[in-house]
């Protein structure tokens, strides 16, 4: 950690607006810094800055545009012609084509790479090099979110070169705007502006990712200027935040959900009374109103951010109705079961869980807290040794599919279906809109299965992301997406 | 100057008939700081007892509508917290799984301690090994001890408490064993010996009590090192689930609202230290009024 | 006096056989033994019946190892221990509680010999629950029987041992040792740490016991005053070997080993009339662990001959009853004559 | 030295008690003072006050401590200290434990040559082998560079009296010098103290309760009981004429090796604690010829001739009459 | 003394084997499976399997016990299951900035507690003595994820006069020397209190040792009997309560690790234990016992230093 060249505080600037250090704080360590081997929001972070993917979703308006490819086109459903720009190279100086595509995708998909999002590119059937900049991509059957999936950080492309040369893990090659510089696993990566980048050079010379684990403590360092910049801010912190007055916040609706799901292969919670009851004694408004701000309230699981999302949809679930609630339990007698309602124990969870607890206790269920962390939580989700539990989802590609398909669908009761919900009904319509590429049909399918969920009481959303950052007010320029990702490219003194 | 303490003991003639446990707390009345101790825990223990009665508020009762009040809030004397729980309440309640915790941990590791040490104090032969596994245990950061052990059966008090007295073992261990080691050569064990008692007899009826004073303080001592433990477990989320009342859980909790609401923090953080600092003046005064150099003062 | 003693001598109580003991010492890497403290080396002896033996020698020479040994409270490294005939050396526990009732020791600190923590009356009735299945209150009156044979009074009873003095602490422990009628009784130092009055007064109701029960003792002690008046015959240890041993007029009068000699002009008279000549020892104990080839006393003994450096003396009946381990034995240290 | 009617207390949790009750004595120059009596009696306590090393709560309330005609007892810390050492040594009791563990003999041997010879640490060094070669300690120059535990019992007490030697002192305390050690040892010592005495004309008080030590070593004895002389005279009057009861009975507490039909007669009883309140004598609950002014008042002390005072009643008339015996020899 | 430390050595390494397999034991009990955090939420059982296959983690525990025992011998404790890292690489990294913590709060516990305990020791029963007592009961009594939180708010929050975390700056610059300050006292407060108590009843024992009065007797000043003789024989216990701390200092460098953004050993530990990173547990557990052994060798070897009748051999 010692003996890094410059002692400079951060955030000095030059009179051009170029930016010496800017410092971003996260509280936790990267897993590792090649976007085949990783899959997590921290990495991805990093990743973002260093590496670009052939699509990119527009943070504004959600549609996804060409971002290292320069256009595509469906020869027919399962095959994905896709055209490459020819003006990018790699940090290392070789040249971005077709090449480093099929090589990224093929190590991404190979079972001996073991990576953990192969699933990404889990219908592709073959990849073939057409000329230096066009690429087919066959699938194995017709993938409505092929595009969403190319456009997630995990299915950034890597230089050919430099893998074989070298551990990406540690030392990122990409075509990014930054360039790496150096990796103190548990304390920082620094990386610096890509001279050669196609759209200029940032402004930032040196950008710095810190792991501050503790929140307060990151805050207290950007208010003294030790921290430039911070994301995912605690709700319980926000008026702290706002009140600093060298910082900006920007917040912006996001596409992660958090909801509430019974555990559908335990047979008294098969029972749709029983849901519906638990359903009703949610009061998901005073809830979201405790976020101060950093949710929105909706029904819907299909959030406002996401494709498959239609207004109506928004108060269509189970209305809050503790009479309701009381009087269903009486009648069933669910105060007699004990019912363990398990969670991460993190702070939004924990104040999810803190809150339903103290509301379904008053409709007179019994229920019992157990948190765990994050690792073991997800594994006892998965393992369904839970009564209830919160579950929550990022989005990143914010399309409907990816987020019904993985979480509620029947196929994936074992492995990603946490929920293991299943509905025979419900996975046909979701296979529907995975399965065609037309998009208003695929709207309707995921309009059609969202609807399904909410008559079914088969979870209960608890409010969708509010995507967060804080920045010294120094600075502008930050790009935040709905999906909590962010860009500092772009961002220079003021 | 033992020589000198021997001597007046020698020349003691028939006292009135005073109980050891009499004059032991006579002398521990004498300390200043003890007895404030002693009387910050006997106020505790009653708040345990009587808390439905000191308290106006169900502690785990939420009311979002009346949250983060301040000190001295009509009606909510400590203020409420994010929750809109009563501060105050919590504390109350919070008295109760402090002391629960650290008595049932203390108490099973005394146990453990106790049959280890006393094992490897009085036999040689198991001494070797029993003293291996007590620097094992030694040898672990108690925090991460007791992370470990949490990993393994969850997060919970009931595994709290378990690590807890897994962690006070080896101590106790070490100082039941180096009492049975000192007592095991006085004289009236070679007596009991030469009587032909059981090794049994030995050790249960005259080792042990025979350790006790230093048994006792340890024990005293570590109830304060038990309820910090529990307090640094629970802020780290290891221990106490929500919503229950545990005094590191709340400053975890509160830390968030430091800069808005410091008392969330502040309030459970001197009721942590007032506690801890109770059992160790009372340990502390235990062990000066249980040493016998202290008689002639 | 002399005649009732040898009536008595056939009566054989206890026998040693080349009782030894060492304690290993450990040390290096695998803390090996790497070498013994010989406490006690190859005693022989034998004890009758009525008889008071002193033992004496200087701090550290294993006279109290060689009465726990007796007592099996130390395992023996070698040799053989009977009484009335039995060998009692490898007896388990259970077995060997039938001769724990028979065989008892009185401890040199009357502080530490009682346990803090118990009263009296139970620390007696504790060894009537260890032996016999007498009920609580039968125990209870053979208790108080006690404390009377030793001149305590029934309201002791309930006391604790630092309600008592030194001298009144001894008279529990010597209760408790004669509490199941032993006919044998090690002492060790049993006196030493009291006042010269209060010593007086124990060494009395030691005597009147002796007399009462036909107690034989095994009188530890390193002041050769009250050996004399105690004891019958008295052994010599230095070193962890038994260096001469004979009835007590004897030795006194006639003391054969050099180490006996200087050991016996060595004591203060407390008189000032009769004033003997002196010959000082110089030099310490050796170390037990590495003790002097030959003759374990040669490196201290003023009459040192070659043959005494290597050769080790063998334990002889110099005359009639008196035994002693010296190649020169009678030589004077004064004179250097034999 | 002379010390009258000195008084020392102890604050304790009963109240204050006196360990010494009003005794004075005196020691001359080449002679040796012995004091005896049993445990707790006040001996150890006495020779501390005249050390002024009384533990926090003892004071001296009464009387005067002189040392060649000066009044030692109220100098202040400082005189005090700068007397210790250089005017009057003391040796202690348990050479195992007065000795600092952690400090090599030569350490603390050279600490009095240069503090009260002023003298440099080579010289110091110098002095201190020869003071150890004097105390008879073979391979002094060795010795100085080890510890106390490297050394038998014997050998630290000669250290420590080489220690109390270093500063020429013209009274040396002994405070029971040799009951921890062995009987040929404790010869040893004797022989030495007695030698050195002569040989540097000190005053010697010397402390034990050994009787037989008293008749080797002492000019003179004084016997204290419970915090009071209650005899004192030369060695020979005390063993040969001994006047005050409790003065018999010890003697007769002692078997004599020499004779074999030597009978032991106990004092009956056991000591008084400290606290305990004695009107009268404090000897008389244990003493049978106790009578009734025994039990009311304290005797004072009788001169019965050769400098052979007694605190008894017993000996009042004959005090007065100078000769008649009284009844109270061996029965 | 080579024999101590030859046979520590043989100690520390079966203590090492002991530890080691309990640590395994536990992780391999545990919930939460390794495989899991990798994957991420939406890794599929396929997926999971291919990285269970591929560390080995399918094997049976023993085999697995035996394998990573048969590497650590040669050197190679594996390599972390998150970052792919070689495990002996991460704790490299992040080793010197928990020993400058522990170093520093440890020395700002031996001055303090040394310099608090001989105050209240040599003004025994004074008031200075009990305000010195009582803020020593009170040190031990801080929670220090607590008094950590307070010291930021108050020195690096409100008054600005040191960072609020971080380790980052070289420690021969005041920047770095700065960023040490709070963390070491926060970690340091309760072992400097104990150290004080130990200091104070140690001197007050010694103080009535027989060869103080002897010291007495010979006339020496009040000084030397205090800083020559009893001083050396009163730090024999504070020692041991010094090694001893040191042990529990390496616990809580895990909370003020976490409290001050250090990238610590300590840090390192929970992260990797709620990751079920299981080499780089083993390998954290794995040094901070062996500092633990290693810094007791260092206190017994210290004692013979002091106390001349300490022999090992
Ligand atoms: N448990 C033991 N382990 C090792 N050595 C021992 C043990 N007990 C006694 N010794 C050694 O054996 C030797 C004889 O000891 P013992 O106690 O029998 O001597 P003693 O003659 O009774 O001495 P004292 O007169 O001091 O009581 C001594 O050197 C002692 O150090
Ligand atoms: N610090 C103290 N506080 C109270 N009482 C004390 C203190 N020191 C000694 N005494 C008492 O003073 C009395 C005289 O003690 P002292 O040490 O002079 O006896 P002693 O004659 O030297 O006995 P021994 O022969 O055992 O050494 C004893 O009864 C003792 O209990
Ligand atoms: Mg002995
Ligand atoms: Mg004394």
């Amino acid at each position: 950690a010692c003996g890094k060249s410059s002692s400079a505080p951060s955030g000095g600037a030059n009179a051009d607006g170029s930016i010496d250090k800017f410092v971003y704080a996260s509280t936790a360590d990267v897993a590792g810094l090649s976007p085949i081997l990783t899959n997590d929001s921290i990495s991805a972070n990093v990743q973002e800055h260093v590496y670009e993917t052939l699509f990119n979703r527009n943070s504004e308006t959600g549609e996804i545009t060409p971002k290292l490819a320069e256009s595509y086109e469906n020869t027919d459903e399962n095959t994905w012609m896709i055209k490459l720009r020819k003006d990018v190279k790699f940090h290392d100086g070789t040249p971005f084509n077709a090449e480093a595509v099929k090589y990224t995708f093929d190590k991404l998909r190979d079972p001996a790479t073991a990576a953990p999002r192969a699933s990404l590119l889990e219908p592709v059937d073959e990849i073939n090099v057409i000329n230096e900049y066009e690429i087919k991509i066959k699938t194995k059957y017709p993938y409505g979110p092929f595009l969403a999936s190319l456009a997630h950080t995990n299915a950034a492309i890597v230089s050919p070169t430099a893998d074989k040369k070298q551990d990406l893990m540690k030392e990122p090659v990409g075509t990014g705007p930054f360039k790496f510089v150096s990796y103190t696993p548990g304390d920082e990566v620094v990386l610096e502006a890509n001279d050669e980048y196609r759209d200029g050079t940032p402004a930032i010379q040196q950008l710095v990712f810190k792991v501050v684990p503790e929140v307060s403590t990151a805050i207290s360092m950007l208010q003294t200027g030790e921290v430039d910049f911070i994301d995912n801010l605690p709700s319980e912190q926000i008026s702290r935040i706002d009140s600093l007055k060298n910082i900006d916040v920007t917040k912006k609706n996001g596409s992660s959900i958090y909801y509430l799901t019974v555990n559908h292969s335990i047979k008294e919670n098969q029972d749709p009374e029983l849901r519906k009851a638990i359903a009703a004694a949610i009061d998901r408004d005073a809830f979201v109103s405790k976020l101060n701000g950093l949710g929105v309230r909706s029904d819907s699981v299909l959030g406002p951010e996401i494709f498959g999302y239609e207004k109506d949809k928004d108060s269509a679930g189970q209305a809050y109705d503790p009479e309701l609630a009381k009087s269903l339990v009486d009648k069933n007698g669910y105060s007699n079961r004990p019912i363990k309602l398990l969670t991460a124990n993190r702070a939004n969870f924990i104040l999810m869980a803190e809150i339903v607890q103290a509301q379904l206790t008053e409709a007179g269920f019994k229920v019992q807290i157990e948190t765990m962390e994050w690792a073991a939580f997800l594994d006892t989700a998965r393992a369904g040794e839970y009564d209830i539990t919160f579950l929550s989802w990022a989005n990143l590609t914010q399309d409907g599919s990816e987020m019904l398909y993985p979480n509620l669908h029947s196929d994936n009761i074992k492995e990603s279906n946490r929920t293991k919900y299943s509905n025979k009904k419900f996975d046909e319509l979701v296979d529907a809109s995975r399965e065609t590429i037309d998009q208003d049909k695929r709207l309707e399918y995921l309009n059609q299965a969202n609807g399904l969920l909410l008559e079914d009481n088969a979870v209960v959303v608890m409010y969708h992301g509010v995507v967060t950052a804080a920045m010294n007010n120094k600075y502008e320029g930050l790009i935040l997406e709905p999906n909590g990702k962010w860009l500092l490219k772009d961002v220079k003194r003021k | 100057m033992t020589t000198l303490s021997n001597m007046e003991e020698q020349v003691t003639k028939p006292k009135k008939m005073e109980s050891n446990f009499i004059s032991l707390t006579k002398r521990l009345l004498k300390n200043k700081l003890a007895v404030i101790g002693l009387l910050i825990i006997i106020v505790q223990i009653l708040m345990a007892i009587f808390a439905p009665m000191v308290t106006w508020h169900d502690p785990i009762k939420q009311n979002l509508a009346q949250s983060e009040l301040p000190i001295f809030s009509e009606g909510h004397w400590l203020g409420t917290d994010n929750y809109g729980r009563d501060v105050w309440s919590r504390i109350v309640y919070g008295v109760r799984i402090s002391l629960l915790v650290a008595i049932s941990s203390v108490s099973l590791g005394l146990v453990g301690g106790l049959i280890l040490g006393l094992l490897a104090g009085y036999y040689k032969k198991l001494d070797g090994f029993l003293m291996r596994i007590v620097d094992l245990l030694f040898a672990f950061p108690g925090t991460l001890l007791a992370m470990l052990i949490i990993a393994m059966l969850g997060a919970s008090l009931v595994t709290v408490t378990i690590a807890i007295s897994v962690w006070s073992i080896p101590a106790c261990a070490r100082i039941v064993r180096g009492s049975a080691l000192s007592i095991k050569e006085k004289e009236y064990i070679m007596a009991m010996r030469s009587l032909g008692a059981s090794d049994f007899r030995i050790i249960f009826k005259h080792i042990l009590p025979n350790s006790f004073a230093p048994i006792i303080v340890f024990a005293t001592m570590r109830m304060a090192t038990a309820i910090l433990s529990t307090a640094s477990l629970s802020y780290l989320g290891l221990g106490a689930q929500p919503p229950s009342p545990e005094w590191g859980a709340m400053i975890a909790q509160g830390q968030a609202f430091m800069w808005t609401s410091p008392h969330l923090t502040i309030v459970p953080g001197i009721a942590i230290m007032l506690t801890v600092f109770a059992f160790n003046v009372v340990g502390d005064g235990l062990r000066d009024a249980l040493d016998p150099n202290m008689d002639i003062h | 006096m002399v005649e009732q003693l040898e009536l008595q001598k056939r009566k054989i109580i206890l026998k040693l056989n080349g009782v030894k003991k060492y304690f290993p010492i450990k040390s290096g890497l695998l803390r090996r033994v790497q070498n013994h403290v010989k406490a006690v080396e190859s005693v022989n002896l034998e004890l009758y019946e009525g008889e008071s033996l002193g033992v004496v020698g200087e701090s550290g020479c294993g006279k109290s190892t060689l009465g726990r040994a007796i007592l099996g409270l130390e395992p023996l490294t070698e040799g053989k221990i009977s009484f009335r005939d039995e060998e009692i050396q490898d007896l388990k526990r259970k077995e060997k509680l039938r001769f724990v009732k028979e065989m008892q020791m009185i401890f040199q600190d009357p502080f530490a010999s009682l346990d803090p923590r118990q009263r009296v009356g139970d620390a007696l009735s504790e060894v009537f629950s260890i032996h016999t299945n007498m009920g609580a209150r039968e125990r209870k009156e053979a208790v108080l029987k006690l404390l009377g044979e030793v001149g305590l009074k029934e309201e002791h009873y309930d006391r604790y041992p630092h309600e008592f003095s030194g001298g009144q602490r001894q008279r529990i422990g010597i209760a408790r040792a004669i509490a199941l009628n032993p006919s044998f009784i090690i002492c060790d130092e049993a006196v030493s740490a009291l006042d010269v009055s209060v010593q007086a007064q124990v060494l009395k109701l030691l005597k009147t016991l002796q007399e009462k029960y036909h107690l034989s003792y095994m009188f530890i002690s390193h002041d050769l005053g009250v050996v004399r008046y105690f004891c019958n015959r008295v052994l010599v240890m230095y070193l962890g070997n038994t260096v001469e041993l004979a009835e007590v007029e004897e030795l006194f009068k006639e003391p054969l080993h050099p180490y006996t000699q200087a050991l016996l002009s060595a004591i203060p008279r407390p008189s000032v009339n009769t004033k003997v000549q002196r010959v000082r020892l110089q030099g310490d104990l050796p170390n037990p662990a590495n003790p002097p080839t030959g003759c374990p006393f040669h490196t201290r003994c003023p009459v040192v001959k070659d043959i005494c450096k290597t050769e080790k003396p063998q334990w002889e009946e110099y005359t009639s009853g008196h035994f002693v381990a010296c190649h020169y034995a009678g030589t004077s240290i004064v004179s250097g004559e034999v | 030295m002379e010390v009258n009617n000195l008084i020392t207390e102890f604050r304790t949790a009963d109240g204050n008690v006196q360990a010494v009750r009003d005794v004075s004595f005196f020691v001359k120059k080449g002679e040796t003072l012995c004091i005896v009596g049993e445990s707790g009696c006040g001996k150890s306590i006495t020779s501390l006050s005249i050390m002024g090393l009384l533990p926090n709560n003892g004071i001296i309330s009464g009387g005067e401590i002189k040392y060649e005609n000066q009044a030692i007892h109220a100098l202040n810390a400082e005189e005090k200290r700068k007397l210790r050492g250089s005017k009057i040594s003391m040796i202690f009791q348990e050479p195992m434990t007065a000795l600092n563990p952690v400090l090599t003999i030569g350490y603390q041997l050279r600490e009095p040559f240069m503090l009260h010879h002023k003298v440099n640490k080579k010289q110091a060094n110098i002095q201190g082998i020869e003071l150890l070669k004097q105390v008879g300690i073979p391979y002094p120059e060795k010795r100085m560079k080890q510890y106390p535990h490297e050394l038998s019992g014997g050998m630290r007490q000669r250290v420590m009296i080489a220690l109390a030697l270093a500063g020429n002192p013209g009274l040396l305390i002994a405070d029971e010098p040799t009951t921890a050690l062995d009987v040929t040892i404790q010869a040893q010592i004797l022989d030495l103290i007695n030698s050195l005495k002569e040989k540097l004309d000190m005053g010697v008080m010397f402390i034990t309760h050994d009787m037989g030590v008293v008749a080797e070593v002492a000019d003179r004895v004084m016997v204290m009981y419970g915090g009071k002389k209650i005899e004192e005279g030369s060695v020979e009057e005390i063993f040969n004429q001994p006047r005050h009861p409790y003065t018999i009975g010890l003697l007769n507490s002692v078997p004599n090796v020499d004779d074999p039909e030597f009978e032991l007669e106990p004092i009956p009883g056991s000591l008084p604690s400290l606290t305990e309140q004695i009107s009268g004598c404090r000897f008389h609950p244990r003493c049978q010829f106790a009578t009734e002014q025994c039990r009311i008042t304290a005797p004072t002390e009788f001169e019965i001739g050769n400098d052979h005072n007694v605190s008894c009643w017993l000996v009042e008339e004959e005090a007065s009459n100078n000769g008649r015996a009284i009844g109270v020899a061996k029965a | 003394m080579i024999s101590l430390i030859a046979r520590r050595i043989v100690e520390l390494l079966l203590l090492l084997v002991g530890i080691s397999f309990l640590v395994f034991s536990s992780m391999y009990i545990a919930p939460g499976d390794p495989s899991t955090m990798i994957g991420g939420p939406t890794a599929t059982e396929s997926d999971l399997e291919n990285i269970r296959d591929n560390l080995g983690l399918n094997d049976p525990f023993l085999v697995q016990y035996g394998r990573y025992v048969k590497n650590a011998v040669q050197g190679d404790f594996g390599y972390s299951y998150q970052t792919k890292q070689s495990v002996s690489e991460a704790i490299a990294v992040r080793f010197p900035n928990t020993l400058k913590l522990a170093i520093a709060s440890m020395i700002v516990a031996i001055i303090i507690g040394i310099v608090t305990g001989l105050i209240s020791a040599l003004r025994h029963n004074t008031w200075l003595d009990a305000t010195s007592t009582t803020f020593a009961l009170a040190g031990i009594s801080i929670p220090n994820f607590w008094l950590g939180a307070l010291l930021i708010l108050v020195f690096a929050v409100n008054l600005q006069w040191l960072p609020v975390g971080g380790m980052d700056q070289p420690l021969y610059t005041w920047e770095g020397i700065k960023q040490l300050i709070l963390p070491a006292i926060t970690l340091g407060t309760g072992s400097a209190a104990m150290i004080a108590r130990m200091t104070r009843s140690s001197i007050l024992e010694v103080a009535k040792a027989d060869y103080i009065r002897t010291a007495r007797a010979k006339g020496l000043k009040e000084g030397k009997v205090i800083w020559i003789h009893t001083l050396k024989n009163a730090m024999i216990p504070v020692i041991t309560v010094i090694g001893l701390n040191f042990g529990l200092l390496l616990g809580g460098t895990i909370i003020t690790e976490k409290v001050f953004a250090i990238n610590g050993v300590g840090r390192l530990m929970i992260d990797a234990i709620a990751m079920r990173d299981f080499p780089l547990v083993q390998g954290s557990v794995l040094l901070v016992a062996t500092l633990f052994v290693v810094v007791n060798l260092v206190v017994d070897i210290v004692y013979t230093f002091i106390d001349p009748r300490i022999n090992y051999d």
